[in-house]
């Protein structure tokens, strides 16, 4: 045997401060707390320039169907922002909540192995790609298409948008549902083959139930996506700032409204400036809430086996 | 049973037949045979009790009576199984069909997530019977067949999980009884539950046995002796011997079945 | 057919140009010239940008913006730009911000007009009624409550043999010059209809009125010019019977003057002094190669010569 | 205990025969309704690729990639973006990967469980799923303002770390928590301190991990656009960036603008495309590769 | 070894004395209680085996001997252990300092995923030995002692992993020698192993016994009788008996210690 290995080795750990070891931590709780601070610094630069918003314009203004923030006199009604946010989220919902959840039950209850493993990558494809590229889909194909179809389609509309969102969240709802309906236990399955079920009612009268807040949850992430959605809506919605519930008129978005504000005039402090803050803040808000309740909905069906 | 006339007992008896004949049957998962070229008649208003050491096939047996065990993917069959004469194994034989008549009872009691109620009118429900009388009808006589009737009338709309497991796994059976089967397969029925559920299942079972052919899993030579007519007892996927119950455990042919029936192995 | 001509129409320009411009050049610069403001004049301003930088100082990065003049202000007076692109005039209240700032017209900002713009007024190609229309006409329609309570305003309200639809109302927001231009100096500074959809994008302008029978907007004569193939331009009657905005009507004294105005460019002089690009490019737009040579490909009609060269001496005489 | 006596006429065989088949028919019908649903996400994918694809065809080509940005279609390039793309992932890639690897290493290895860790996760899964244009909003006043980066590459690249943080910090928290117990008493056995065993044994086994989180997050990165816009990166754009502190257009940014201005030039149009499928090609590599990381380093243990 | 001064055997046989002094150790993992007023000496240079039926607190004494047993945050123990005389829960006292000179040996092999030779050298190398040549050498002479030499030297780049199961518990011994430890604590170290490994395994530890302290912890009384000086039996946390292994297994002192042994219980 070697026998100073030993002796070098406790040299050196006599000398070999464990500086390193004190330092990382540190440095690793600072890194964890950037998260937090990144939090922080969204909700102060949110609130406080939301704040002088609030301060400036009358409360009952705020909740007008009036917009024209940069008028002469300026309106600031946030009606019409919310209505257009959430007539583009509804489109999008009646088209990704279908698709999204049959897929779901396809890929789940009658897929075999084989077809799943091929359409789960092109599910992943499709959500992957980024929503510049479905805004680009929706303003060169999915308007035109929808404008041949629909006589008195505006160019620019809520209907195109929300269904190109619509298509883009489908893999969300599609995944997590599958999620939760995987995480049934089979012997419900098999219960309910046992007594001459057919697929479709093992999926719909077993499944789905057991499985219903996981997909439930999916369903108000997949809403929280389509209000925090921006670029497919700033292409293809046409910021009008009109109160309307007519989707084949252009609308605005509280997304959008931040783009084109920001693509504009973001350059000094007038009360237009401080609306960006304001509507930022309720976005925020909102799909905090969304996220939240998201959360809250699928730990629950956790608890549930 | 279904559609045919209805008897006295003592006709049934004297005409007792083959419900069942499993003819040469085999079966694979995957590249592993689990059931080698079995052969056994499951005779009509009988109870046959299929024993055997752990990973024998049992539960494999039982689960391809109602094609169950087409679930996994991996498994092929071969042979035949003539139910009421009919091979199961044809193509124009629906299994939906098959597995109204042949109901299952499992290990762990599985029901639904749903009330009480709910999970007995479960069957009927999906057989088109929607009228709420007939439905609340049948609920109540399946659950009094399944002696669980009086302890739970009063909360039939409470959710299932709430019951004990004794009291789970009789729900399952009543889930079963709401659609008439002619057979009732139950695998190892009692073998989750604590011995007082167990009691009051096994009870349960030696009362249903004068109404419904019974083919019961099961690791209780106990449970074999006492209820069964027929016993048969499989190893590592073959039947090893197959007959009336009294002579398996009296004089078993074969030196496999005494040893296992005596606890030397298994 | 439009843009391939343009394009091609560039790019002989560019080599002639590139010939000439050897000679010229001196020194190599760098750095970054910041441009933004009018959206009407971005086209002519990242026109000459391009030619500036593939021609004379490839190392210097031109960047240009397109916020709409009031919003170029916004910017300029703080100091965050070289130079604000406009559509209209520079106004007493953002001089006011500037003399704040101790800048003065004059002497830190300097003003050059670029070239003459006429405003048009843009239907769609299947509008076969309107294509004609007095000021008056165009002036009632926009005007907030002259014809609806509501400002829901049929075209059959200005003309009874028109339709009766509903005419949708178009126009730049008020980020941008060319909506002021139209409030203060068309409608006299009253209210506009408030069914008008108002938009940040002259793109988005193009857009909705090429596929909208009953659209109505108003915008600098280039974005129609560039567009001829997907809308109509109103005749506007000033007095004289019907006039059609061209590069030959659009002009102080020309017939088309009722709705002719100068769109300039706003040079923070300080920033010339401290950065020679800026300076540079300031010659190179107010030359012979700069707005002069370009306005025309851009739908803008060029001052004379003369109002050039007085420019180009007021910035060689910075140093 | 009761017969079965009161024989339900309704549970005949002649009756259920009827109702069954009745009841197989609807079960294929939704089968097919389904798998068509399922395959409507595939007849998506297909026509936007067949569309993005034909409409760039003659117009990608060696001239495209390796050209400044022109107004004028022919003359146009997307070099300057590929570079600010390339440029932005400079500085997206070590900031998120550090951040988010050191958070991952603090919430797994050192942290108590408690209410700071408890807050610190609520607070990551919460940051998910904040829109992307209000990372703008913070990356345009923070950044942009506060520290005066204007519309620099760094600002963009900061706002864009904090955007994808969330998703290198999950994955790399997955990544150290599936390295085996046994690997870590090992290294403790022999002596080794905390961090010791962190840097040696739990890093690299959790390192495929970490790489295919942190490719996925630049992936995300590579093609997000609001945070860019909100930003105020300028329309026109031609220079190719040098250093992070220069202003830069990207190749999201490209395409909005380009589609943009499609009705005032046609062409622009192709252009987006082309772009789109430049796009579109590297986030197919970069998953590829974070794909390959995976299936590669497959756990041995 | 190790900075002692030389001796001949014979001379250290003589002077042979506690290296571990365990004095009225208790441990909890949270509430339960799972070493009871432990008292040991574990003796320089000699075998100890711990034997005891499953659960028993074997692997719990063990670790606690170089304190990984404190990964576990509930862990809670009193009493002290002194390892030369010093408390090893003593406030000074440096844990990374005691486990370098307390090897250990786990149950199921845990090589790194990293080459033979990086594994060997892990220990060396995180203790600040940096130089190649010096490495290498370490490499060859632990390998070499951990009788694994000739089957590696030639693949000393290939990962760990390839290695069978009796290879790469033999690589984790060289790994512990590689630092020259005085003690090594193996918790079953050929449980794992098929019946081939764990010959070769076994007749490395009785090459080892010469020049290592062992303290062993396994279930084969065979192993404990051929390999040991000393045996301690545990029974539930408690120490029932310890001594010579001659002593307990041909007079255990203790019924359930003979019990144990006779294979009447555990
Ligand atoms: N899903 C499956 N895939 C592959 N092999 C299986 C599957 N299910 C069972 N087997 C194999 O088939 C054989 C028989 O299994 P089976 O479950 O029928 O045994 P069993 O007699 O019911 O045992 P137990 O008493 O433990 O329930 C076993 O060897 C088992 O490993
Ligand atoms: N991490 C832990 N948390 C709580 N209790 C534990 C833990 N590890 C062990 N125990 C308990 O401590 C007691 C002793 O366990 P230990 O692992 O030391 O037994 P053992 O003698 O090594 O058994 P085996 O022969 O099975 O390895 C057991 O009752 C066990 O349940
Ligand atoms: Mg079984
Ligand atoms: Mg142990
Ligand atoms: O964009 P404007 O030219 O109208 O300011």
């Amino acid at each position: 045997m070697n026998n100073n290995v030993r002796e070098i080795i406790l040299k050196n750990n006599k000398k070999q401060k464990k500086s390193l070891d004190n330092v990382m931590p540190v440095i690793f709780f600072t890194a964890a707390l950037i998260s937090i601070i990144t939090t922080i610094g969204i909700v102060l630069t949110l609130v406080f320039d939301a704040l002088k918003f609030f301060r400036a314009v009358p409360f009952a203004d705020i909740f007008s169907t009036q917009l024209a923030p940069l008028a002469a006199n300026p309106r600031f009604g946030i009606l019409p922002l919310i209505n257009g946010t959430i007539l583009t989220s509804l489109i999008a919902m009646m088209v990704a909540i279908p698709v999204g959840l049959t897929s779901a039950i396809y890929l789940s209850e009658f897929a075999t192995e084989k077809i799943r493993k091929r359409l789960k990558p092109i599910m992943e494809l499709l959500a992957g790609i980024p929503t510049i590229v479905y805004g680009f889909f929706a303003y060169s194909f999915v308007t035109p298409l929808l404008m041949a179809v629909i006589p008195g389609l505006e160019a620019k509309n809520a209907l195109s948008p929300g269904i190109v969102m619509g298509i883009m969240i489908i893999p969300l709802v599609t995944s997590l549902s599958e999620d939760a309906m995987n995480s049934v236990p089979n012997a419900l399955r098999e219960g309910a083959y046992a007594l001459g079920s057919t697929r479709l009612e093992v999926a719909v009268k077993v499944v789905i139930p057991a499985a219903i807040s996981g997909i439930i949850a999916s369903f108000v992430l997949a809403i929280s996506r389509a209000i925090g959605e921006t670029m497919i809506v700033t292409i293809a919605s046409g910021s009008s700032k009109n109160f309307t519930f007519d989707i084949t008129k252009s609308i605005q978005t509280m997304t959008a409204y931040i783009v084109e504000f920001t693509s504009g005039d973001a350059g000094s402090g007038t009360v237009g400036y401080y609306s960006l803050y304001a509507v930022g803040l309720i976005l925020f808000v909102f799909t905090l809430l969304m996220n939240l309740l998201a959360q809250y909905i699928s730990r629950k069906y956790r608890e549930e086996y | 049973m279904g559609g045919l006339p209805l008897k006295t007992i003592n006709e049934l008896k004297d005409e007792k037949k083959a419900i069942f004949s499993i003819k040469n049957l085999n079966l694979w998962y995957g590249n592993d045979q689990a059931l080698k070229n079995i052969n056994i008649d499951i005779m009509e208003k009988e109870v046959t009790a299929i024993i055997g050491p752990s990973g024998c096939g049992k539960s494999t047996f039982i689960k391809t009576l109602n094609r169950m065990v087409e679930m996994i993917p991996i498994v092929k069959t071969s042979g035949e199984i003539l139910y009421h004469g009919k091979n199961i194994f044809d193509k124009g034989f629906g299994v939906e069909e098959l597995r109204t008549t042949v109901g299952m009872v499992f290990q762990k009691p599985n029901p639904f997530p749903k009330s009480i109620y709910e999970n007995v009118v479960y069957g009927p429900k999906i057989h088109g019977i929607k009228d709420k009388r007939k439905l609340m009808e049948i609920a109540e006589e399946s659950l009094k067949s399944a002696a669980l009737w009086d302890e739970v009338k009063d909360r039939l709309n409470d959710n299932a999980y709430g019951l004990s497991g004794g009291q789970q796994q009789r729900l399952c059976i009543a889930r079963c009884l709401a659609i008439q089967p002619d057979v009732l397969l139950m695998d190892e029925p009692t073998s989750a539950l604590d011995p007082i559920a167990t009691h009051r299942v096994e009870g349960l079972i030696e009362e249903l046995k004068n109404h419904y052919t019974i083919v019961i899993v099961t690791h209780s030579m106990h449970q074999a002796a006492r209820i069964s007519d027929n016993t048969a007892f499989f190893l590592s996927g073959d039947l090893i011997e197959f007959g009336k119950t009294q002579a398996i455990f009296s004089k078993p042919r074969d030196k496999r079945t005494e040893d296992y029936i005596t606890g030397r192995f298994g | 057919g439009q843009t391939e001509d343009e394009a091609t129409t560039g790019g002989e320009n560019q080599e002639n140009t590139a010939g000439e411009n050897q000679d010229v050049e001196e020194t190599k610069l760098e750095g970054a010239v910041i441009v933004d403001g009018s959206g009407t004049v971005y086209p002519l301003m990242a026109h000459i940008a391009e030619e500036y930088m593939t021609n004379v100082q490839p190392d210097v990065s031109v960047q240009v913006g397109r916020a709409g003049s009031s919003a170029g202000f916004k910017k300029f007076i703080p100091g965050e730009l070289d130079f604000a692109d406009a559509s209209r005039k520079i106004k007493d209240s953002e001089l006011a911000q500037l003399e704040e700032k101790g800048l003065k017209l004059g002497e830190d900002v300097l003003e050059f007009k670029l070239a003459l713009d006429g405003l048009t007024m843009v239907i769609n190609k299947d509008n076969d009624w309107a294509q004609e229309m007095t000021k008056e006409e165009i002036i009632n329609m926009y005007l907030s409550g002259h014809y609806k309570a509501d400002d829901k305003v049929l075209w059959s309200d200005i003309r009874p043999e028109w339709p009766a639809e509903e005419i949708k109302f178009y126009g730049p927001n008020e980020n941008h010059g060319t909506y002021e231009f139209f409030w203060e100096k068309i409608l006299d500074e009253q209210e506009m209809v408030k069914t008008a959809n108002l938009q940040q994008e002259y793109s988005t302008l193009v857009d909705l009125v090429s596929k909208d029978k009953n659209a109505i907007a108003f915008f600098g004569f280039g974005y129609y010019v560039n567009n001829q193939d997907k809308l109509t331009a109103v005749k506007v009657d000033f007095g004289n019977g019907p006039i059609e905005p061209t590069l030959e009507t659009i002009g102080e004294d020309l017939p088309y003057s009722g709705f002719t105005r100068p769109v300039f460019t706003y040079l923070n002089a300080q920033y010339a002094k401290e950065k020679p690009q800026v300076l540079d490019f300031a010659k190179y737009v107010v030359s012979p190669e700069g707005a002069q040579r370009l306005a025309g490909d851009n739908g803008f009609a060029p001052l004379p010569a003369a109002q050039y060269e007085g420019y180009l001496k007021q910035l060689e005489a910075i140093k | 205990m009761e017969c079965k006596i009161t024989k339900n006429n309704e549970l005949n065989v002649e009756n259920l025969k009827k109702k069954i088949k009745k009841r197989i028919m609807i079960d294929k019908s939704a089968k097919l309704v389904f798998l068509l649903s399922a395959l409507f996400a595939l007849l998506v994918l297909g026509i936007l690729i067949y569309r993005i694809f034909t409409q760039s065809i003659g117009w990608l080509d060696i001239q495209f990639l390796t050209s400044k940005l022109s107004i004028f279609p022919e003359k146009a390039g997307i070099f300057g973006a590929i570079v600010g793309s390339f440029l932005l992932m400079v500085i997206v890639a070590p900031v998120t990967i550090i951040l988010g690897v050191s958070t991952a290493i603090y919430l797994e290895e050192y942290s108590s469980k408690g209410r700071l860790q408890t807050l610190i996760k609520t607070n990551i899964s919460n940051l998910a799923g904040v829109p992307s244009v209000i990372f703008g909003l913070l990356g345009l006043t923070v950044f942009g303002r506060l520290l005066n980066l204007g519309s620099s590459i760094l600002a963009g690249g900061l706002t864009m770390s904090l955007l994808v943080l969330p998703i290198v910090v999950v994955a790399s928290q997955e990544a150290i928590r599936a390295v085996p117990g046994f690997l870590r008493d090992a290294s403790y056995a022999m002596g080794a301190s905390k961090w010791t065993t962190i840097s040696r044994v739990v890093l690299p086994v959790a390192l495929p991990g970490i790489l295919t989180g942190s490719i996925l997050a630049l992936s995300r990165a590579i093609g997000e656009t609001a945070p860019l816009v909100v930003l105020g990166i300028p329309t026109l754009i031609l220079k190719i960036p040098q250093n992070i502190m220069d202003d830069f257009t990207a190749l999201p940014i490209q395409i909005y603008y380009w589609t943009l201005d499609t009705v005032l030039t046609a062409e622009y149009a192709n252009l987006a495309a082309a772009t789109i499928v430049v796009l579109l090609l590297m986030l197919f590599t970069l998953n590829s590769i974070a794909i390959i990381i995976r299936n590669k380093f497959q756990r041995r243990y």
